[in-house]
């Protein structure tokens, strides 16, 4: 490939998350040309990954759907998945991307008909399950992945395992010999979608994430809940893959705490309001407990706390957990803390414990280039050029409602640099 | 139609090839098809493939194209023939995934697949491919609705993307809610003191753009058209009307305070108790000076009370949080702290609600000496030293403050026009000539925005305690009224950061509207979509329920009560044709008669062949995927049934189904999207609409002498791909138990 | 090879005749296998401990320590001052980042160092001598001197509080260190896991609250036995003498039949060194370390 | 207790009035970080004899703010520090928790509002003055001054109590009766001294007790 595929009239949205699908689609849905570069081997981004979403507990891939419905109507699109943007120079209207683009080993020939993974007998972690459980090392990032096309893990490329799966396709798809491609092109404004991952929680030291198999963060609990996910949708916890009944939510597990992430990571507490629903659906009898310091559920979805509430099998402890210590003989957690209204201590166990973790922005695969004004939680402000921005979660921690709203926005800050650029030249 | 060529192309890969009998199905397509071209390809989607089919268009002259290969949400780059109408029978996905695998399904697997390609041959007779609404769509000017802090930045936003704007602003200058504040919650790293508002500025620069017209002391008196033909009347305050051709608009009418007066309990209307717009007013009066009080006092003590009349679930005040006011409060707070550090000032909180970078703005406060207390408060006493009496949640004890002065946090309260839904009850009942409904209705209209001249009524939908939001998550910006666009506190409660980049979304998509319209292409979620729905009114009979259930208010009414279609409203999602008795309206590539003819193409086995047939009408955003899927993850299910996608189950026409049933089919099963207060449909009413209709299509079975059983309706999420194989088995069983359709043969 | 060179600030406890001596008496060996020179700060005064704020206040109690930091740089210039007792070492440190954070508070603490004819530059820095062992040894040099492996001794390494909290040791968790699990290791004994590593018990207070400090002892004690312990190790004098001590005085009260040796990891190394009785300190255990002593034997 | 108050506790009351957070402010070791406290709790739950306190440090500072003096200063929460610091790390508003109850025990005992016969401040007086005097802590004089703080007679029971545990110190070498003459001092005794004076005089002034 060459340079030639954009120009100065170009946008650049780098993820291709919800928050760079929108980008992308809103500016190409204006008639403007866009390249949207995505790091991993498929579009959708986290909220692929979540199983619903608040307060509709709807499915996130039904609006995937769409967006990739818009992606391959509109032409002004161009895809670009296992793509990173290794540096970026130049000024407001005028910049040079540098694209580096990782081997897939599988070209468009696939049909994602199957063979390969068929063939190969070696498994990798399955990212998508945030390595709960395991795929074929030649696999399908998942079913609503888009291009829609096998991925071979760099890992069996030069096993036979590898050989087996170029063998298995009848369509010369599996291209072994595969390259890292550099690629330089010019572009009028970048929209960095980038996104966020959640905290580590190793580093909360006193809730033993590290050391306490029944310890478990809220994505994990996502893929947990999804039928989709490794446990078919049962919430078993990971000791001993008993249906957890009595489950604890820790808020703010790394947000609001300057030993960690300083910043209020926002969605934390509708996501748990919303998991304790994933609770109720799947086990009527099983009791939630939420711990938290402030419940911060904003504007219109009051209501679906108040909802919450009303449900006998949640309760809710105004107190940040002070530490978590095990029950050696069960598994179980036990929590120590006190509750603050009217100072109450407690030592409560539970059988499962999620904390809710924060969010702070992805970094893994991601260069921002100098020239990006950040906040004091990183989060992307603006940059000094004036042609580049931030969009989404990577902008501030912000829900899939107002992640997209404020891509859109960035969306337009893009288009009214390509539109300056443009009638400058003219004039 | 003698220019017209159909072929036929079979993809013989993918397993297709050993699954199925290709002779066979090359057979189907030639004799009953009756395809001009049929070739079969090994491997149809790669460049040789393609590059057969790109010939035969450019040399040969193929105009219709039929695709027997995969299913049409897999490889649409490579099968895409933009100048020729295409059809794609799923094989794949469809068929040989989901068929167990074996011998003894070889014959049902072929009957299937042979299905596909009649229903496909028998699709692509009827399909033409649309070459985009003409009609005039001329203006790209953005009208903007309400000049305060979001409509300013909408505006802004689109004269530096280039757009002409028109600003229509009720008051005597630009700037609204805005201009009552002595300065704004901090936006910007390091989120530590208050900020200037800027609105000034921004009123100062849109003022003096010669690409920005701007109605001062003005409302809109009538809103007519569509987008890129809105035909817009400003009434002045001088009474005279001036009129503006806008393409597309931005409402952006803002929000009131909820009134301190509903607040006796905490003091609403006593000495010394304010709002907190009532607190700005103080300040600016003090221009950075001491705070005094309307009692020219000076201001030693002050409580905010949070949540004043706010997240209030017994019904008398706001339900909702409007997530603002917690900031807010903290800037308030530092206004005084700022000024004198002595002054004390006590936050009274129950959940201190400053998301993201808020908690910094929080510590900022704290690090002044603002004094936050979790507690409710009970009662609050004005008067020249205040009280509030409240119980502290953490020390667990009901305590009073005192203070010079009392703030109240209280909501906003959205100010989006006219309630539709009750404008239409009072509507309906005033054409019955009921006086009171008539007098009701003109009142409900006196509050309109906008004044739409839509027969759906004057203002765009609300969604819930007034405030004009999106229902979906994934698309915030969708209003249900094409072209016009929702932004600020009257779509949700928020802060004006919040308020500005939304207006900032909400001008690109203003954008969009008005060069979709100009394009004569649909809007989202079909944007692409160049069809658009035509109706042969000399059939018309005038039952108006194309324009009644339109959920996007596109279709009007002429004074003979035809309908009236404005395209550039319309989001394609065909309600209209499945509302229409009489089938006269259709699109070029999607008819009464394209899908018509589809369940007619099938071949319904004898009675005693024992093979049952099923018709599923699946909606193709959320049920088609799941079955897709289903096949993706090789389930299984009944080979009895014949799927044909649809834009919306609101676009099943009701002849579809009898027509099935007529031919002797065994049952129909209708998969749509949820429906009801979190509906799913992307098409906000299709779905609904589809279950209202078949609902009474009972009678009409009875009238076949049919069960009722024979006609199903599921509601069917896209991640239902396990469940929906699991419903087809169980409904094939229940046929069973059922029996065969009495109907058969006579089709 | 030359011997490192410390300033050595052995505090109250260590000195001769006080409840920590033993714990010095197992540095000679120890330190001489590892070539590190302790040299002691002359004239060194308390610091002031964990409870010297009641009566003392803050400068007071931060001048003390400036005293004996300004006499380790004006004697020892350029040497790193270490001490054994984690209260001495945290004091030290507390002292000097406030010094450092405010110059104000320097500035008093030299008025007051005027009686006593000194000046604090703030140029030393204080360590404990884990850091010195850990930092300076490695973990490969302590194993490097070990002659006498001690194989299938189990051993509960007890952290306690103030080796590890507020400052700690670069790199280990506040809640699960690990550095003297593996000091354990080095020595070819074995850290057994269990849950009351980092628990107080009970500090000063012991003297005070006695009653109140057996239930954070008997926690300790108790899950050290249930995990198979023979002997707990720690960093801390108080933790050593409140652990040790007081197990006969909890038996008495509550009827258990503690008997469980509590050892400092000096005395582990210098054993494992070939430390004698007198070089291990292991002769000035109340509970005698049958199971380390043995290997003298 | 209010006829308990000491001087200089009615000399405070007068110059601060009602506002107890800015007397603590100036006067408390740290106190200017009480008012950053957002009530999470994680320093409650943390404290290892919090079961036996009567307020916790996240109340004690929502005590302050509302302005409770009485109370706080004649609580005997704070005197059961231990000083294990686990309130300091875990804080998510970084506290010097610590210190700040060292600092609210320091000021409640120079106001003298605490508790009579609190132990814990009995044996942090004696360790003072014990260190002042020689420049080190004399262990044996130390523990013989504490038990028998309360007299002849309740100090010959102590030491009975305690007898095993001495014993086996004097046996092992770690305890020397012989300290009783003396023992271990600082050879400039006096220097310290005047320098603990020194900077008790100088903090006095700092924090308008002087």
């Amino acid at each position: 490939m060459t340079a030639s595929i954009a120009t100065n009239q170009t946008i650049l949205v780098v993820g291709g998350g919800i928050a760079g699908m929108t980008a992308a689609l809103e500016a190409a849905e204006c008639g403007k040309q866009v390249i949207l570069a995505e790091k991993s081997p498929t579009l959708g981004g986290r909220t692929s990954m979540l199983y619903r979403y608040f307060p509709k507990m709807c499915f996130p891939s039904c609006g995937l759907e769409i967006n990739l419905k818009r992606v391959r109507g509109n032409p002004n699109v161009r895809v670009m998945t296992m793509t990173e943007v290794a540096a970026v120079t130049g000024s407001r209207g005028d910049y040079t991307v540098t694209l580096k683009v990782k081997p897939r080993y599988v070209n468009e020939n696939c049909t994602a008909c199957g063979d390969c993974g068929k063939a190969v007998s070696a498994e990798v972690p399955n990212t998508f399950n945030y390595g709960l459980n395991k795929v074929k090392a030649a696999y399908l990032p998942h079913d609503m992945a888009y291009p829609q096309r096998f991925v071979i893990d760099a890992s069996i490329v030069a096993t036979p395992d590898g050989e087996a799966a170029k063998a298995a396709c009848k369509y010369n798809a599996v291209d072994l010999g595969m390259q890292e491609e550099t690629i330089e092109i010019k572009v009028g404004s970048v929209v960095w979608a980038t996104g966020w991952r959640p905290y580590d929680a190793n580093k909360i030291q006193p809730y033993g994430y590290d050391r306490y198999q029944n310890v478990i963060t809220s994505l994990e609990f996502e893929r947990l809940c999804d039928p989709r996910g490794p446990t078919g949708g049962k919430i078993l916890r990971p000791s001993d893959g008993k249906e957890a009944k009595n489950i604890a939510f820790i808020q703010c597990a790394g947000s609001r705490d300057e030993n960690h992430l300083r910043h209020c990571s926002r969605i934390c507490c509708m996501g748990t309001l919303k998991q304790t629903m994933y609770v109720r659906e799947i086990d009527t009898e099983a009791k939630s407990t939420i711990y938290y310091i402030d419940i911060r559920v904003i504007d219109r979805l009051e209501d679906f706390y108040q909802d919450v509430q009303k449900d006998p099998n949640v309760g809710f402890v105004k107190s940040k957990v002070a530490r978590i210590a095990l029950n050696e003989a069960n598994g179980n957690p036990i929590l120590h803390g006190v509750d603050t209204e009217g100072y109450k201590r407690y030592a409560a166990e539970h059988d499962l414990v999620v904390l809710a973790v924060g969010m702070e922005p992805e970094v893994v695969g991601v260069q921002l280039p100098e020239d990006i004004v950040l906040d004091s939680s990183n989060f992307i402000e603006g940059s000094k050029s004036g042609g580049m921005f931030g969009a989404g979660s990577a902008s501030s921690p912000l829900d899939v409602n107002r992640a997209v709203q404020n891509a859109t926005a960035a969306s337009m800050r893009a288009v009214q640099v390509i539109h300056k650029t443009a009638s400058t030249e003219a004039a | 139609m003698a220019d017209n060529k159909f072929a036929a192309y079979i993809c013989s890969g993918c397993g297709l090839g050993e699954a199925l009998n290709i002779a066979g199905l090359e057979k189907v397509a030639k004799t009953e098809g009756k395809m001009a071209v049929i070739k079969t390809h090994p491997f149809l989607c790669n460049a040789e493939g393609v590059k057969m089919i790109q010939d035969d268009i450019a040399n040969d002259g193929v105009t219709h194209v039929c695709i027997a290969a995969c299913s049409r949400r897999a490889k649409a780059e490579a099968f895409h023939f933009p100048t020729v109408a295409m059809s794609r029978a799923n094989l794949r996905e469809g068929v040989i995934w989901i068929v167990s695998e074996g011998a003894d399904h070889d014959e049902v697997r072929q009957e299937m697949a042979e299905d596909y390609i009649r229903m496909s041959c028998a699709e692509i007779k009827k399909l033409v491919q649309p070459g985009g609404n003409k009609k005039e769509a001329s203006s790209k000017k953005i009208l903007v609705v309400g000049g305060g802090m979001s409509g300013m930045t909408a505006a802004q936003s689109a004269v530096d993307a280039g757009y002409e704007v028109v600003i229509v602003e009720k008051a005597g200058q630009l700037g609204g809610f805005a201009n009552q504040l002595w300065k704004r919650t901090p936006f910007q790293s390091p989120y530590a003191d208050a900020q200037p508002t800027g609105a000034p500025e921004l009123a100062a620069a849109l003022s003096s753009n010669p690409k920005v017209k701007v109605y001062l002391n003005s409302t809109v008196a009538e809103t007519a058209g569509a987008p890129g033909r809105f035909a817009i009347k400003i009434a002045q305050e001088s009474g005279s009307i001036s009129e503006e051709l806008c393409g597309a608009i931005v409402q952006a009418s803002g929000f009131t305070t909820y009134p301190i007066e509903k607040l006796p309990e905490l003091g609403g209307g006593q000495a010394n108790v304010v709002d907190q717009a009532g607190l700005e007013a103080l300040a600016k009066a003090a221009n950075g000076g001491p705070i005094k009080r309307a009692d020219g006092k000076e201001v030693k003590s002050v409580v905010f009370v949070q949540c004043a009349g706010q997240r209030d679930d017994s019904g008398t005040h706001l339900p909702y949080c409007s997530g603002h006011c917690c900031a807010t409060s903290i800037k308030q707070a530092t206004y005084f702290k700022d000024q004198n550090p002595d002054i004390d000032t006590v936050v009274m909180y129950q959940d201190l609600r400053v998301p993201g970078m808020g908690e910094d703005f929080y510590r900022s406060a704290q690090n002044k000496g603002v004094i936050f207390t979790k507690g409710k408060a009970s009662k609050v006493t004005g008067g020249d030293s205040c009280k509030v009496e409240f119980k502290d949640l953490i020390l667990d004890e009901d305590t009073a403050a005192e203070a010079d002065l009392v703030v109240l946090a209280t909501g906003q309260v959205p100010n989006a026009g006219t309630d539709i839904e009750a404008w239409t009850v009072a509507a309906t009942a005033a054409d019955g000539g009921d006086e009171a409904a008539k007098a009701q209705k003109a009142e409900l209209q006196s509050i309109s925005v906008l004044n739409l001249k839509y027969r759906q009524g004057p203002d765009m939908p609300q969604l819930k305690y007034g405030f004009a939001d999106s229902h979906f998550i994934c698309f915030p910006y969708e209003t249900r009224r094409t072209g016009i666009y929702a932004v600020g506190p009257m779509r949700r409660p928020m802060d004006m950061h919040q308020a500005q980049e939304d207006a900032t979304g909400a001008a690109l998509k203003a954008i969009q509207a008005v060069e979709n319209a100009a394009l004569g292409r649909a809007a989202h979620p079909r944007a692409w979509d160049l069809s658009f729905p035509k109706a042969r009114l000399e059939g018309c009979t005038q039952c108006k329920r194309c324009t009644v259930e339109c959920p996007f208010g596109a279709i009007d009414e002429d004074e003979r009560r035809f309908p009236v279609f404005n395209e550039e409203r319309c989001r394609r999602c065909g309600t209209c044709m499945g509302a229409c008795p009489v089938r006269v309206i259709s699109f070029e590539n999607y008819s009464c008669d394209s899908v018509g003819v589809q369940v007619k193409a099938v071949e319904v086995p004898d009675e005693e062949d024992e093979k049952p047939r099923i018709l599923i009408l699946a909606c193709e955003n959320d049920a088609y995927p799941a079955l897709d899927m289903a096949g993706m993850q090789r389930l299984t299910y009944s080979a009895y049934v014949r799927v044909i996608p649809v834009r919306c189950l609101g676009s099943v026409n009701t002849i579809w189904i009898t027509d099935a049933l007529n031919s002797g089919y065994d049952g129909v099963m209708m998969m749509g999207c949820q429906k009801g207060e979190n509906y799913q449909c992307h098409f906000v009413k299709g779905s609904e609409m589809a279950y209202y209709r078949l609902s009474k299509i009972g009678d009409t079975l009875k009238g076949m002498g049919l069960e009722p059983e024979r006609m199903q309706t599921y509601e069917i999420a896209i991640t239902d791909a396990t469940r929906v194989a699991r419903l087809i088995d169980e409904y094939v069983a229940q046929l069973n138990e059922i029996g065969p359709s009495p109907m058969k043969g006579f089709g | 090879m030359a011997k490192k060179q410390y300033a050595f600030y052995p505090g109250c406890s260590s000195q001769k005749g006080a409840s920590a001596s033993n714990y010095l008496n197992s540095f000679g060996l120890m330190c001489e296998k590892l070539d590190i020179q302790l040299n002691e700060v002359p004239d060194w005064n308390c610091c002031g401990a964990s409870i010297a704020y009641a009566e003392g206040g803050e400068l007071p109690r931060l001048v003390l320590n400036a005293r004996n930091m300004a006499i380790a740089e004006k004697e020892m210039p350029g040497q790193d001052m270490v001490s054994g007792c984690p209260a001495c070492w945290l004091a030290l440190r507390d002292a000097r980042g406030r010094f450092e954070e405010h110059g104000s508070m320097k500035a008093e603490a030299n008025e007051c160092l005027k009686e006593v004819s000194l000046t604090y530059n703030g140029t030393v820095k204080p360590r404990h001598m884990t850091e010195v062992l850990i930092e300076d040894i490695g973990y490969a040099g302590m194993k490097a001197a070990v002659t006498r492996p001690l194989d299938g001794v189990k051993i509960a390494g007890y952290v306690g509080c103030q080796t590890n909290r507020p400052f700690g040791i670069a790199g280990e968790s506040f809640e699960n260190p690990k550095y003297l699990d593996k000091m354990i290791e080095t020595v070819g004994a074995e850290a057994v896991p269990y849950d009351q590593k980092v628990t107080c018990c009970g500090g000063a207070l012991a003297f005070s609250e006695p009653e109140k400090s057996f239930k954070q002892i008997r926690d300790i004690v108790e899950s050290a036995y249930d995990h198979g312990a023979q002997v707990i190790a720690t960093p801390c004098q108080l933790c050593q003498a409140n652990v040790e001590l007081y197990q006969s005085e909890i038996n008495k009260k509550q009827g258990t039949k503690f008997n469980m040796p509590v050892v400092f990891y000096s005395q582990l190394l210098s054993l494992a060194y070939g430390g004698d009785l007198k070089q291990t300190g292991l002769d000035g255990q109340v509970i005698r370390a049958d199971v380390l002593e043995k290997f003298i034997k | 207790m209010s006829e308990a108050l000491s001087q200089a506790n009615s000399q405070a009351i007068a110059r601060y009035k009602n506002n107890f957070l800015k007397e603590v402010e100036e006067r408390v070791e740290d106190g200017h970080w009480v008012k950053m406290c957002m009530q999470c709790g994680v320093c409650a739950g943390s404290c290892p004899f919090g079961p036996h306190w009567e307020h916790s440090p996240q109340k004690l500072f929502m005590m302050i703010r509302a302005g409770k003096r009485e109370e706080v200063l004649s609580t005997d929460s704070y005197w059961l520090c231990t000083s294990c610091y686990n309130c300091i790390v875990r804080c998510p508003r970084k506290l010097p928790i610590t210190h700040i109850m060292h600092g609210l025990a320091h000021y409640a005992h120079r106001l003298g509002t605490v508790p009579p016969a609190q132990p814990g401040r009995a044996i942090a007086v004696l360790f003072w003055k014990n260190v002042v005097q020689n420049g080190r802590l004399n262990e044996l004089t130390f523990s013989l001054k504490m038990y028998f703080r309360d007299g002849f007679g309740q100090g010959v029971k102590n030491a009975m109590a305690m007898q095993g545990i001495g014993l086996g110190l004097v046996k092992t070498k770690r305890l020397n009766p012989m300290e009783i003459l003396g023992g271990h001092t600082c050879k400039d005794k006096g220097g310290i001294q005047r320098m603990v004076a020194k900077a008790a005089e100088i903090e006095n002034k700092r924090r308008g007790m002087a």
